[in-house]
């Protein structure tokens, strides 16, 4: 298990790479890439900057994927999430799953990331043609979210 | 020899940290807050502090805004009982992801 | 939309990148990748062999791709899906798929895959201390699929 | 004068792909198969002929024994009528992926 917040870009391959290395129990991965959208909410997004909580954010990842171990059937979950400033097509987060079936792995990476949408400390604020604005939250991700405590 | 005890010394001291939203309308990142009230006091009671406050504290932390609370990083509501030396962070709805 | 059935092996960060170059519409890619086990319904395996039908494979999941980009809500489908020998920890099937949000990814992804484990024809073939066997379609599989029907 | 035309005249021929376990089971990768019926043969026509044979045909395309039918590479029912020159593919249930 591994969580990273940083900075800087990463290497999709390699991580999926590493995650599953020599590991020949491994049946399935199955990975979440988010990216930068140029449009949110019908406004064109030129920039977008990402806020966290340093202290509480690894702690909160962590958290989130302790509960996805607990749940699923699933060998190792990795979680990079970027903060700073980033562009339209820059990636943003990471969130890649063993199992040794498809289904844990898509249910486990699927709950990381509803659960990482909602309860994770991080904040985004985009620049449109009206300025630099903190993005709201979604209901659909309360929502996503609350599809797993039923 | 009859006076009251001061208030403060019955208080307890709590770091506050604003974040995102919060820390640019308050214009910084957090601040030490001593509280008027004996052990019991809960995180209600550091909100309406602030709130008191009026100007940009009334209003972001008005009812109907969404603030979420994290003591010592960790996700509380409004009835959790803070102790001294608590880190108290104040911040919206997360958005990342 | 691309679909290969190759007997080399690939690069998952390049067809990624690829899948989602200069696509600032997206904002998730949901990635299934299958691997090669060395355990397969409690016997070892120390290689796997993968034979399809040549005329029809392509064909079935183009088919597949296309019914998933009629139910969801997403911009590009890629599947590479490897034939010929393959040993454990090997790379078997790639699915990625591009959407402004995570939702249809996750779902389209997985509808990919539910419907290529039971209509496109490939044919595992385990080597085990017994010898090399056909391995047999599992109930679970057909079960996946069928949740799609519903 | 009053013969009947060979049945042979009025049955099609079909190309028979064999995948698998059944390629293995019947030691060949198809064949090429003439029907002795009129136009309207089934899938399932093909699959008595075969049976018909006895040995390993019998075995593996025993009633119970999982067969899959493509033909001209849609995968279709044993009622499926076939068509003169037809790609008919017999193969297990797929296991791929």
């Amino acid at each position: 298990m591994a969580v990273r917040v940083t900075c800087d870009d990463f290497d999709v391959g390699a991580e999926i790479a590493a995650l599953r290395a020599g590991d020949a129990r491994v049946g399935a991965v199955v990975t979440f890439l988010g990216t930068v959208r140029d449009l949110s909410e019908g406004r064109n997004v030129s920039a977008l900057a990402l806020e966290h909580y340093p202290g509480m954010t690894e702690k909160a990842l962590a958290a989130i994927v302790d509960e996805a171990r607990a749940r699923f059937d699933i060998y190792d979950v990795l979680v990079i999430h970027r903060i700073g400033p980033l562009q339209p097509t820059d990636q943003i987060v990471l969130v890649a799953v063993t199992s040794s079936h498809r289904g844990d792995a898509f249910e486990a990476c699927r709950f990381v990331m509803d659960y990482l949408k909602t309860r994770a400390p991080f904040w985004k604020k985009e620049t449109t043609p009206t300025g630099a604005h903190w993005v709201d939250a979604r209901d659909s991700d309360d929502a996503a979210a609350a599809r797993w405590t039923r | 020899m009859t006076s009251v005890a001061p208030a403060v010394a019955a208080g307890i001291t709590v770091d506050l940290v604003y974040l995102a939203r919060l820390r640019e309308a308050f214009g910084r990142s957090g601040e030490s807050l001593t509280l008027p009230t004996a052990a019991d006091a809960t995180v209600a009671d550091i909100l309406a502090v602030l709130v008191a406050r009026g100007g940009v504290y009334a209003s972001e932390l008005a009812s109907g805004r969404a603030v979420r609370v994290a003591v010592n990083h960790e996700v509380v509501t409004a009835t959790h009982r803070v102790q001294r030396g608590d880190e108290v962070a104040l911040f919206p709805p997360v958005t990342g992801g």
